[in-house]
């Protein structure tokens, strides 16, 4: 068989290293020049005891001989641990029809009759079962490595499956465990040859075809790319507060930041991290905070005396299943009301969404572009799947910006921007600490344009207007928004944040049928370009595709700002608060029942 | 950024807008003695950050010709934080009221006093709250009536000087707005200290506390006295005994704390606390650098 | 003269005792039959040095001989202390064409310049200026009472203008000083009789019809009617931290909640306050916090747990100038986004507002009976200018609710609603601490009915579908809204909270032209009648007034909010964020400027 | 709401769902000995409460077959402040991290223990955030590598029971998940004693923090022992040393506490200190009540 894509996962009990199988294969595929999207299943406990369906742990991985950009809309092959995580997989019902389910019977003897009865749900299913047991050298070599190794056997399984090459998965094996002593290491190659052996007589075999892929290719997941995107901005502080799926921003940065200047600052909780993240940027030291769910909430009051102070800020907020701790290991894109509407009073700020690796890394020098000219806050959203997913992706250009007037407009028109007309300020100095004759206060209190306190209704409304003139100045400044597709036609799928790989990805295979579907992804997502309306208008029916909830009275987030702005009856037609992307076939499906 | 630093500053020069407190309010002394203090020790106006949260007390920035945050209620402490990360070249005062520093903002005092980054952190204390006019705060004494407890406060109040050694703060003194050089001797000291200076400032409200600190009588409180500490004020505390007090002995400086009856002056002083903004600027600083130029390229496959 | 409605200032420094002499001289207003609304003027400072600008402090008076429902347009008449003052209130444009100024010239001496420029100013403005001095006997008594008693001064003037009894207003001193030793009543009574003398060969007269008033007619502030309410309600529990405007719910109930056993719990600081109301409703006793601006943004984790626990809670919002710390002393209703969308994640609530004292004391019954029933929290909008401004209204008729079930369909009604369908939980068993065999665990994160923690994407899935079917039961609720004049024309003003009596008053000055004006005032703000869109289609401009800012690329929040639900054109028309009402004659003007 | 007082509670009937902890974790020495005590002093079940916040330790809640609130991160304690005023006839719990108390939750502990509202505080330190993997916590072993500070954690940790006595708790002890029984006594001791109950264990963290807690060794602390505290567990701790302690006596308690050697046992416990919930409760008690429908007959015109 030769694909253009495949999709597999390897399902085990958390801790017993799925995660770093794949991350070894993966490394393999594209080093022969695949494509890869890994996404990890990652359980919201630490290590939840083995055997129960909460233990569940794993990761999807898509494979292709082209650059891809989602997970795909379901599973050709998955490998299983036992039965418990099989039955518990199957209700996520994201597997294909007649895809193949390679179960490890080596529980088996734990509870048979359990493992009849998920054998045959995955058979009733439509899946194509096929079992196998470890051989028991390789069980008893797992004996002496204390229980460990599992995941070489299913890594050798996979290895020969998809036909890598076998050196190479060893060289990889070899570097991923660098630290272990040479008699461990060996262990786990022989583990993971058996495993290779063991795939070796089963009739399941994939080929993708691997191009030398030109250029410079990087593997990177989001949060990480945020990470890199910050400190290749030259913001020099980061302040925050650990919070899942958050947190591994602050963790590399942690290792990472001083040695390009910067400063990772632990607070005791999200409102002293932002309150710390301002007066950074009070000072003149552009600083950066990133949170989750609870902790945007948390984070509204400053966010106000940011804008009423015209102190810049930028915040992160890494979207995760709400509302409160709700899924926190799980994606979703509900937080777009919070991060434009939030904070009490009159808001006026800017809200980007990153739909890729790449965009994670360019996220943080528009932002800082941004708050900087504006002086009003920037909320960039990002989301639990953006920020473990991790893709082979083209180097991007380092911009190695120090002023915010380095930025490349290429970097800029990646949000749909130009660079900004001129900016007012509702006060005159906006002077730094230090400069001599300048000294000057900020309050959250209303003030004139000298910066004294004003209660008066003229001064009030005038700061009003000036801030909200900025945010008209960035309406301004939108390039015309590019389709996916012609400009006209039955079907718009409008959509925004991670979802754009599968919209591209659906929206192509709706047009290949000869369907006038077309795509629109918007990265800024607050304010909205102003010739939206005039573009909405050109198909017959527009919906959105977001990971949230929506139904006939209340619009999804983006479907409620498109409808109050261009008065089109927009409809949140794709997607539900899941914890699951949207998947480029339920594009396809739902598009068509619109048609 | 070049610091100007041949001029001659003179109270004038810290002086901004006009104060808006109640006649006879106690914040009027500490707005003088900051700048009194300054004045004295010729800080540049322009190197000054002062920050506040929400109060009367938290107005102190408009009137000083500084830089400065009017921040919000209970956090000052975090935007200070910041800007002691960032910019070490600055000076730092933090002014804060008894509720805004023990009611809304009590963990991040307790993180500031932990952490110990530089600065003067100056507690106005009327033992009410002014601005929202007239609730018990942490520091209300019990029994007063306010319009939040009407029966009578009923609590026990916080002692705030026991609150911030009993946290381990590096610097603890206390002083009275009315005792005007006193006052500027304590700031003096707080700001010669390296790390977080925890300052209790008594003060009048005499809009709705106007029983809380009497300053007329001074026999109600004793002055501790030390070389390395500040002088007692004899002037404006002739009746208040003078107790010499090491600063560096914690276990008195604790039993002082504790007493009922009130003591100003360094209460505790150690200088060998580590300072985290230091810690944290050195790991900066110490780190070997990188050109950013290959910032991504350990990522490649 | 004879006038049915007309309106007056004292414009004092802070301190010198303006309101206490505006609040006598309303009582007696009251006592004849007069209808009369008061709004305070309070600076943001607690005493702000006097002869600054920022010392204005003062009562602006509407009386009427019917039943008044808003502060009314302009100022006829304004006693006003000093020259500076006078300066600093022009600015406002708050007087009538030619209305009249009675200026104290008492501090000439102290600037003579500066007084001259208020006079020419007063004038230019085309007002009719009248000076006049306190006599050197009332000055020595004043002398003789610490320099106080200048109000007392300007209340005998006020009496005597507006033909009030005299033997009235004494009585009325003489009860609100009765605390007063008997010689220092003599000397302010004595100030007060100088005052009246002064006004008598003045050419300033006003006759305010007065009828006896039918019925039980009360006195009372916003937030007054708010806590006793919540005591008729059956409400124990008060959770609160002081902010400005909202503190005054806790004062009152600081003093009367015991008597009907209730208690007051002052947190640290609100989000601990809100904290111990769900602790409270959880256990199982009805509680409800209150706050504005910044604590409405600091309350948002915890309104979002109430969500997903599905434990009742009532959170009433006085809002009041933002963004930030704002204009803490002056109205705005900028808090709409904030209550419905202000937490992270899906949010499911209902927000009601209040137009009147009389809505301020159902709002608890109404709260407390949705919160109940649907276990999603209520936000209550009131402002600044509903929680101090207070008014003669008739006496509303007590519930002494105990159960829920006890609320009377004409409290729903006057909120616009039948009372709710069935409702649906998310968790089978809603059981209260102590109720034995039914221990149950509530938790942020997601669960199955049964209340487990459930990472399911079915199980995500369902829950949202519950909550948002509970807002749904509430949509289906509402009674079909009450138009101010006809249900079709040619401009229909939305309008919501407090802006009802000026929205009233403003229409009928229209239609009374004969123009195709009608009103509809929202008290549920969300989730909003599904009937509307249809209602809104009979007009051919709808517009919104609200005090709130609003572009033509930002609409207003309740503009919004209808834009997105009815795809009609709704303009934010009227309304800015100024800090004070919207006045009826604002009303007639932007309404014909659209027609 | 009647409470069953006849049936026999067995261990089995405080036991709901099973625990998602990691093999060896502490937190289940923790539950297990809540659940002994409370089978021991035959708690009802259904008159419990188990209020926690988040962390691994903020799962107690689910397993416990009682009521229960998994609230929000560090806010445990307003929640159950709530509760207590509302309903004096429950017994609550409340369960917190060492980061959910001292770092994000340190105002609500702060003003919790001084409200000394009438619970059981139990602090399971662990020395790490252990549910968002591995950073840094106020109590974290100056030193120690995590993923926020991978240089090795830069403060010296804040001492919990120093920081609790500071505050002024009326009740403090120190226990350890793996003293099976220690920890029931003083669970037990911290139940009878009326008041906020502050009861810090020493947690093991297997995953993110070994070496924290060394359990298998026992010469590195000390039990405080005493008639009016709780005994020694010389089977769980044979090689630690033995101190008979007075909990009434404040000094000693603080130079046990602000000792590097560790100490488990009753620190300290004060039965006089006032509290809060019944205070604001007898208010509302002794007033005297007026009927609802004379409500309004003050404003009348
Ligand atoms: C988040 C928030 N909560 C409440 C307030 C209202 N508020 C302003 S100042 C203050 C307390 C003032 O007391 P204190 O800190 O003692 O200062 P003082 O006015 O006495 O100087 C409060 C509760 C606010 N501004 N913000
Ligand atoms: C507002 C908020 N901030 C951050 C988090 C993420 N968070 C969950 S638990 C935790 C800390 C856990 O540490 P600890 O309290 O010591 O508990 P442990 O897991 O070690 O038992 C954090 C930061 C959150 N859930 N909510
Ligand atoms: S209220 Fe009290 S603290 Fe505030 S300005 Fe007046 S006297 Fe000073
Ligand atoms: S991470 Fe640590 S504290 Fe959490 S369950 Fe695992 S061992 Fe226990
Ligand atoms: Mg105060
Ligand atoms: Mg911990």
């Amino acid at each position: 068989m030769s694909h253009q894509a495949i999709r597999f996962e390897l399902i085990m009990d958390a801790g017993n290293g799925a995660q770093k199988a794949g991350d070894i294969l993966i490394g393999a595929f594209a080093k022969r020049g695949n494509y890869v999207y890994i996404e990890p299943m990652i359980p919201a406990e630490i290590s939840p005891p083995k055997r129960t369906p909460y233990s569940m742990s794993g990761v999807v991985i898509r494979v292709a001989d082209y650059d891809i950009s989602n997970i795909g809309s379901g599973t050709d092959l998955m490998i299983v641990e036992h039965e418990i995580l099989l039955d518990r997989r199957l209700i996520d019902k994201e597997y294909l029809p007649g895809s193949i389910v390679l179960l490890d019977l080596g529980d088996e003897a734990k509870n048979k009759e359990a493992y009849q009865q998920a054998k045959d749900k995955a058979i009733q299913a439509g899946l194509n079962l096929i079992t196998f047991n470890m051989d028991d050298e390789a069980k008893k070599v797992m004996g002496e490595l204390g229980g460990n190794g599992k995941n070489m056997f299913y890594l050798g399984m996979l290895t020969k499956i998809f036909n890598v090459s076998r050196e190479q998965l060893e060289t990889n094996i070899r570097s991923t465990f660098k630290k272990l002593p040479e008699e461990k290491l060996k262990l786990n190659l022989f583990i993971f040859d058996s495993g290779y052996r063991c795939a070796s007589e089963m009739p399941v075999s994939f080929e993708i075809a691997a191009h030398p892929i030109e250029g410079d290719k990087l593997l990177m997941d989001g949060n990480t790319a945020i990470s890199m995107g910050i400190i290749d901005a030259g913001i020099k502080m980061y302040c925050g507060y650990p919070i899942t799926p958050a947190s591994s921003i602050m963790h590399v940065l942690a290792k990472q930041f001083p040695q390009y200047g910067g400063m990772v600052h632990q607070a005791e909780d999200e409102i002293s991290a932002i309150g710390s993240a301002i007066g950074s940027y009070y000072a003149g030291v552009p600083s950066v905070t990133a949170t989750a769910g609870p902790g945007i909430s948390l984070k509204q009051e400053f966010i106000g005396l940011a804008t009423s102070t015209e102190t810049p800020l930028i915040v992160i907020d890494v979207m995760r299943g709400g509302p409160s701790t709700g899924l926190p290991t799980k994606t979703e894109q509900s937080d777009l009301y919070t991060a434009i509407f939030g904070c009490h009073g009159d808001n006026t700020k800017v809200v980007l969404s990153v739909a890729n690796v790449t965009d994670c890394f360019y996220a943080p020098h528009v932002a800082r572009y941004l708050t900087e000219k504006l002086r009003v806050p920037v909320i960039v959203l990002s989301d639990y799947l953006s920020s473990v997913s991790y893709k082979v992706f083209e180097r991007p250009a380092l911009v190695e910006m120090n002023s915010v007037d380095d930025i490349p407009h290429t970097v800029l028109a990646r949000f749909g921007l130009k660079p900004l007309g001129p900016v007012e300020m509702v006060k005159d100095d906006q002077s730094v600490p230090g400069e001599v004759g300048h000294t000057r206060r900020v309050t959250g209190l209303n003030t004139s344009s000298t910066g004294q306190i004003a209660y008066t209704s003229d001064s009030n409304i005038r700061s009003h207007d000036v801030r909200n003139q900025k945010i008209q100045v960035v309406r301004e400044a939108f390039l015309t928004p590019e389709f996916i597709g012609d400009a006209s036609g039955d079907v718009l799928v409008v959509a925004w944040g991670s979802t754009l790989g599968s919209l591209e990805e659906g929206v192509m295979m709706l047009r290949k049928e000869g369907l006038k579907v077309s795509g629109l992804h918007l990265k800024v997502v607050y304010p909205l370009p102003m010739m939206l309306k005039d573009l909405l208008k050109n198909f017959k029916h527009v919906i959105t595709a977001e990971v949230a909830y929506g139904d006939n009275y209340k619009s999804s987030p983006l479907a409620m700002l498109l409808r109050a702005e261009t008065l089109v009856d927009v409809k949140s037609t794709i997607g539900e608060p899941s914890g699951r992307p949207i998947t480029p076939q339920e594009i396809v499906t739902k598009v068509k029942e619109v048609l | 950024m070049a610091l100007a630093t041949e001029t001659k500053f003179t109270l004038k020069d810290y002086k901004a807008a006009d104060p808006r407190w109640c006649t006879g309010c106690g914040d009027y002394g500490i707005l003088v003695a900051l700048r009194r203090f300054m004045a004295d020790k010729q800080l540049n106006p322009a190197s000054v950050v002062n920050i506040s949260g929400i109060g009367c007390s938290g107005r102190i920035p408009h009137y000083m010709n500084t830089y400065g945050i009017h921040s919000i209620h209970g956090r000052a402490i975090p935007v200070a934080m910041g800007i002691s990360l960032a910019r070490p070249d600055l000076q730092l005062f933090i002014e804060s009221g008894d509720g805004d520093a023990l009611s809304i903002g009590g963990n991040h005092l307790i993180h500031g006093i932990n952490k110990n980054f530089n600065c003067v952190f100056v507690m106005m204390d009327n033992q009410i709250y002014g601005l929202t006019k007239n609730q018990t705060s942490p520091t209300t004494r019990q029994g007063l009536a306010t319009n939040t407890q009407p029966q009578g406060s009923w609590l026990k109040p916080i002692n705030p000087v026991q609150f911030a050694m009993g946290l381990g703060a590096s610097f603890v003194a206390s002083t009275a707005e009315w005792l005007t050089s006193h006052i500027v001797e304590v700031i003096e000291a707080a700001y010669a200290h390296k790390g977080f200076s925890f300052v209790h400032v008594a003060q009048r409200c005499p809009k709705f506390n106007p029983t809380a600190w009497e300053a007329k009588e001074s026999n109600w409180y004793s002055f501790l006295q030390h070389e390395k500490g500040v002088k007692a004020d004899t002037k404006y505390g002739p009746d208040a005994a003078i107790i010499e007090h090491d600063p560096s002995d914690l276990g008195q400086a604790f039993k002082y704390a504790m007493m009922d009856h009130k003591h100003f002056g360094v209460y505790y002083q150690d200088t060998s606390k580590a300072c985290y903004d230091d810690i944290v600027r050195s790991a900066t600083d110490k780190a070997v650098k990188q050109p950013r130029s290959g910032l991504l390229d350990r990522f490649k496959i």
